[in-house]
């Protein structure tokens, strides 16, 4: 009997708070703001222990006024700190839209490139579960559309804890989009120390496979790699490309495996109509178009705001078995 | 805000009325204990917000509700649905996600509506209702019917910026509506003094020129004699009132919170000396109600709350077809 | 010598006016709410002469709180009245966009059918001319990505009058983006009477052609006519269907066309990350593959915030000139 | 609001000092007369909104601006950028939209900033320079670097929900932040009373506790008092303040409006009697100043406004490769 090695693993939450207490530790400019972070450690418990590590200045507790404490974060961004801004879910900071895109991606071309807006937005993004309509819109889309963002969406620890040290260190405003159901999920650990990070427009390629490419991010490469497993046993080959980030999107390593497996199919959570699906789907239709045995498919939640009831949730957001039919249908035509 | 002065006023209400306040409360407790339950045991999830310990605030102000007035709050909804009057199976099927519940099990404990009723909801969004609410008293200025809305919102909510932007419209078009925070002293983990600079939440409307009172909401005779201004004040035409009721809620923000933001003491003490339930029971014996009665009228909760229950239990789910229907109208 | 009738023609501004006013003429419950549109008669002077018929109970003008007015608009709705809300221009909605999104496009949903929400929002949406990036952006790709609404984006005077009063008889939440260059532009005038409607959903073919088919929406419809016209001299025949609608969008209109043009240029201002271009080449993709003979191209602005500067502004918005050359690109492949 | 009991109090300036703001005050005078003159010739397009009748607003208030203040504002902002000493060439050619303009053309009127000067804007949104303003003052706290931040508004920005929720947190932080609203009765068309419930904004923080002052904002001695107490108020520790000048803007909200909303008698009426500029050489005079040197300084302003707006004509348009520069850092 050989002793095996188990690799050391961390849950989403462990990794995220590491990114920040590690930055936090480095840059005494960063510092955490929203609602529930400080005292209550998070809403979903994300920022435990930075409190007592940092104190008070650095971990700030905010009243529930988004487009008020986005726009200060923007502020004391212009002012030469790099704040991390909580939004306790993606779905509030609709309330602090503006403030995202007219102030903060907006400022450093309209001043000639003078005022930087080193920034983080990050909260946990899309379906938890069973939170209805209102608390589970994904917002990759609306965000990606946006020139002046960077936008990066972790799906295992490794990415959460390298993208966002990156994000943190980035000049730029960072939208990091989370996924609730992911922060209890454990995984491989990152590579220990605080240099470890991971570059902002890079794609992973999670698995490589010579069939077809499965092209998502966040909770869906988890149901991406399910479905390769699946479809293993049937003797189809998956790739599956982790984005990890949405702006600026790695084309060259979708399209390399385009090139490759012929066929491609586009996961996420939001929804299907101009979606992160939808640019994926135009931009290898339109550099591949020659590489292409069948039409790039999207799967995609349905267009419906999501309901409560389990039962319709479940038809509502995509699993792995659709994703497995959209491989067969992919490959088959069927 | 003790309501002693008002036991002897000609606004002082029947016994009858005390017993029927009774009874709506305890409804709302029992709900909201057995809601606790079902969630528990996996019948109910996603966020569920209990109102247990702030029940006198939306009975005390029901007692101001006429025909025509709307009813809005946030996520912590069922006390105010079961206030106005929605059956508690309706509500307890949509806890449990059931095609028998109010939003045929789409919406959830968040999301809950009755045009019947007039209560509009049940809103998830901290803060969306206020300015919502604000356009119901339009509409009934437009419409001329004698309506206010009543608009509900919690300490928490009551920093919004929609919040002081809706305030500004009603007090310039002098619209029907009154205000409603209910201060439970926390938002979430986060305690009033540490969320809002000014803790009077009665002067929110000050910047706006809307006057405003705070009323013990524990109490449900203060409560409702300062409903009754309130709405008559708002009814007569000069516009928006804002009326604070501090009150406290017994349990964590949702179910998944263990509220360990707040010490053992602090709640105990609340609910030894200041639980609405028990006032109110000791106000209906002062003033000579009889003990037994209001046995009776529990017994006759528990029982309906036990019909609910059983209906939510065995609501079935909604069809599939569901999914795709009540996206457009 | 033949006397020629001329058309009779009229401003969008007129068309739009006149559409309101027939609507409130005819319905009590429908008002106008924003900010200027009273006593000023609209910062664009769309809703001229509307307070003095209609008197200051249908025609309000509102502080400047894009999210409490549109929430009061949403709530008038919830309590029977019809109202149709101005934004000065739609970038102020990304203020009041959680009312839009989570409020008038969720409710009906979760609510299981009970709280309908007829209510328009309406105002310019993209780039006027030289009011730099906060003042500029296409909003079309986000309403138009959210199951709810019914997104909506007239070209000329007819689509102007008949789409404005069909959006506001409709029972649902109608998102309406005009152009701020249209406004003072003639066109042909809508058939008159109170009757004239168009259906929202259904896309118009303005230019017949069987090369190539041109799609979009609002002032890009002027543009791609222009084109066909420059094309028609090089012997391109090129139809041009006007979108109308971006939600529901009528795939069928532009799936008959790919099927007699086979290639197909889509045409927006918006940014092009998951655009209204991005959707249509999705889906064009997915359903018509077979009778593509070559990938969509997608004419969109410029993937940056839009420049003040003269020289650089032209640069950003596309016009005419790069439609013809995208034109010639799909169909030489050069 | 007179000045008169200031006159002679040890904060009363000296004839130097008036000399200056004068100075200051006809900069802006003429760069805006100026930059509408070529807004008429299309040098200039899209927005453009012009400060004459404000001056001794920002100029009274740059009084009590000290090393690392910050400076915020609107889209109603030459003003402010000439008032901290950014070079009226670089402003103007922003107007023209070239590449000698402060943000090489990409900004235009609304965006200009300067790092160097600790201005931060020039915002197009309206209110949305209230939160970021706040975020400055978290910053100087933060790094304790003395500085507090001017942040300005108008009176219509004074209705917003997220100035409000600034507010909150200012006070909740004491956050040095001096919050200014211009209030010059209009909000593009629509008057002062019939956006705002209440017309004293200087009660603007009542529902977040933060004290608030009126000033004449026509007269540069009364804004500079007040400026003056107002930011040593800030500096001190206390907390926000919410300073309202009472002021007038001569020209319609932007270039391309006629005003139609006053009449030409309320125009006329502050024009001659509470023109910031004429009350201000009033007392020059009154102080023993003299006639000539004030002649020398128009003088002396004329020809550098002249060579500003020489240069603005002069400045090539910023290359066709600037498109793409500056979306990222
Ligand atoms: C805009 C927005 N931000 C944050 C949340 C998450 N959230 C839900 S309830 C709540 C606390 C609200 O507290 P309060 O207004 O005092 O009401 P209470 O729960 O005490 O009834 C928060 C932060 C939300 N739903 N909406
Ligand atoms: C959120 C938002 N809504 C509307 C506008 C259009 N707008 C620009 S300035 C203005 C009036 C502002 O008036 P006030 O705050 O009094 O400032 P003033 O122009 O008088 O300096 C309006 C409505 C805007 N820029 N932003
Ligand atoms: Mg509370
Ligand atoms: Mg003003």
């Amino acid at each position: 009997m050989t002793v095996e090695k188990m690799p050391e693993t961390i849950t989403v939450r462990e990794a995220l708070r590491d990114a920040m207490a590690e930055e936090m530790r480095q840059n005494p400019n960063v510092f955490l703001m929203g609602e529930e972070v400080a005292e209550y450690q998070g809403a979903y418990k994300v920022s435990q222990g930075l409190l007592e590590e940092f104190g008070s200045k650095r971990v700030i507790d905010t009243p529930i006024t988004e487009a008020g404490f986005a726009g200060v974060g923007v502020g004391a961004a212009f002012g030469g700190l790099s704040p991390i801004v909580e939004f306790m879910t993606f779905n509030f900071s609709m309330q602090a839209i503006d403030q995202i895109i007219n102030s903060a991606a907006k400022t450093l071309y309209m001043s000639g490139g003078q005022m930087g807006c080193p920034i983080v937005f990050r909260g946990p993004n899309g379906s938890a579960a069973r939170v209805g309509a209102q608390h589970s819109q994904c917002f990759a889309s609306w965000y990606a559309h946006c020139p002046g963002l960077k936008v990066v969406s972790p799906y295992n620890a490794i990415d959460a804890k390298g993208l966002l040290k990156a994000a943190i260190r980035d000049p730029n405003p960072v939208v990091f989009l989370e996924n609730e159901l992911l922060y209890g999920q454990r995984f491989e650990a990152p590579p220990s120390g605080s240099d470890f990070i991971l570059p902002i427009g890079k794609a992973h390629i999670e698995r490589p496979g010579k069939d077809v490419t499965l092209v998502g991010f966040s909770i869906m490469v988890g149901y991406a790699l399910e479905a390769a497993e699946e479809l293993a046993k049937e003797g189809i080959d998956v790739e599956v490309i982790n984005l990890r980030s949405l702006r600026p999107l790695d084309l060259e390593t979708i399209f390399e495996s385009v090139r490759k497996t012929n066929h491609c199919v586009t996961l996420e959570e939001g929804f299907p109509y101009a979606g992160i699906g939808s640019e994926l789907s135009a931009q290898i239709m339109e550099h591949m178009f020659d590489f292409l045995d069948a039409p790039v498919l999207r799967v995609t939640a349905k267009d419906v705001p999501l309901p409560y009831a389990a039962n319709l949730e479940r038809l509502a957001i995509p699993r792995s078995p659709e994703i497995v039919q959209a491989v067969k249908n992919v490959l088959y035509n069927a | 805000m003790s309501s002693k002065n008002l036991k002897n006023s000609p606004l002082s209400p029947s016994l009858e009325n005390l017993y029927k306040a009774y009874e709506s409360m305890y409804l709302i407790r029992r709900f909201e204990e057995k809601a606790g339950q079902l969630y528990g045991m996996g019948f109910i999830a996603g966020f569920c917000h209990l109102y247990i310990g702030q029940e006198a605030v939306v009975i005390g102000l029901q007692q101001a509700v006429t025909t025509n007035d709307s009813i809005i709050t946030s996520y912590r909804d069922h006390g105010h649905m079961l206030a106005c009057d929605m059956s508690p199976g309706g509500v307890m099927a949509e806890l449990t996600g059931r095609s028998g519940g109010y939003s045929k099990g789409k919406g959830g404990s968040m999301h809950m509506f009755s045009r019947e009723k007039k209560f509009y909801g049940g809103h998830g969004i901290v803060g969306a209702q206020v300015p919502i609410g604000t356009g119901l008293a339009l509409a009934h200025q437009y419409k001329n019917d004698n309506g206010i809305c009543f608009t509900y919102m919690g300490d928490g909510g009551s920093n919004q910026g929609q919040m002081f932007e809706a305030f500004n419209m009603a007090a310039l078009w002098k619209l029907p509506v009154l205000y409603i925070i209910e201060n439970n002293l926390y938002a979430m983990g986060t305690s009033l003094d540490r969320h809002a600079a000014v803790t009077d939440l009665s002067t929110r409307g000050s910047a706006q020129g809307i006057p405003g009172k705070s009323v013990d909401g524990m109490d449900y005779l203060a409560m409702r004699e300062a409903a009754l201004e309130a709405a008559s004040y708002v009814r007569s035409g000069k516009g928006p009132f804002v009326l604070e009721a501090k009150t406290y809620r017994y349990r964590g923000h949702s179910m998944s919170d263990p509220a360990k933001y707040r010490s053992k003491e602090e709640v105990e003490d609340i609910k030894s000396h200041h639980d609405p339930l028990s006032i109110l029971e000791a106000e209906i014996l002062r003033q000579g109600g009889d003990k037994d009665h209001l046995e009776s009228i529990t017994k006759d909760v528990k029982k309906k709350i036990d019909a609910a229950v059983e209906f939510a239990k065995e609501s079935p789910e909604p069809s599939e077809s569901e999914l795709f229907t009540d996206i457009l109208v």
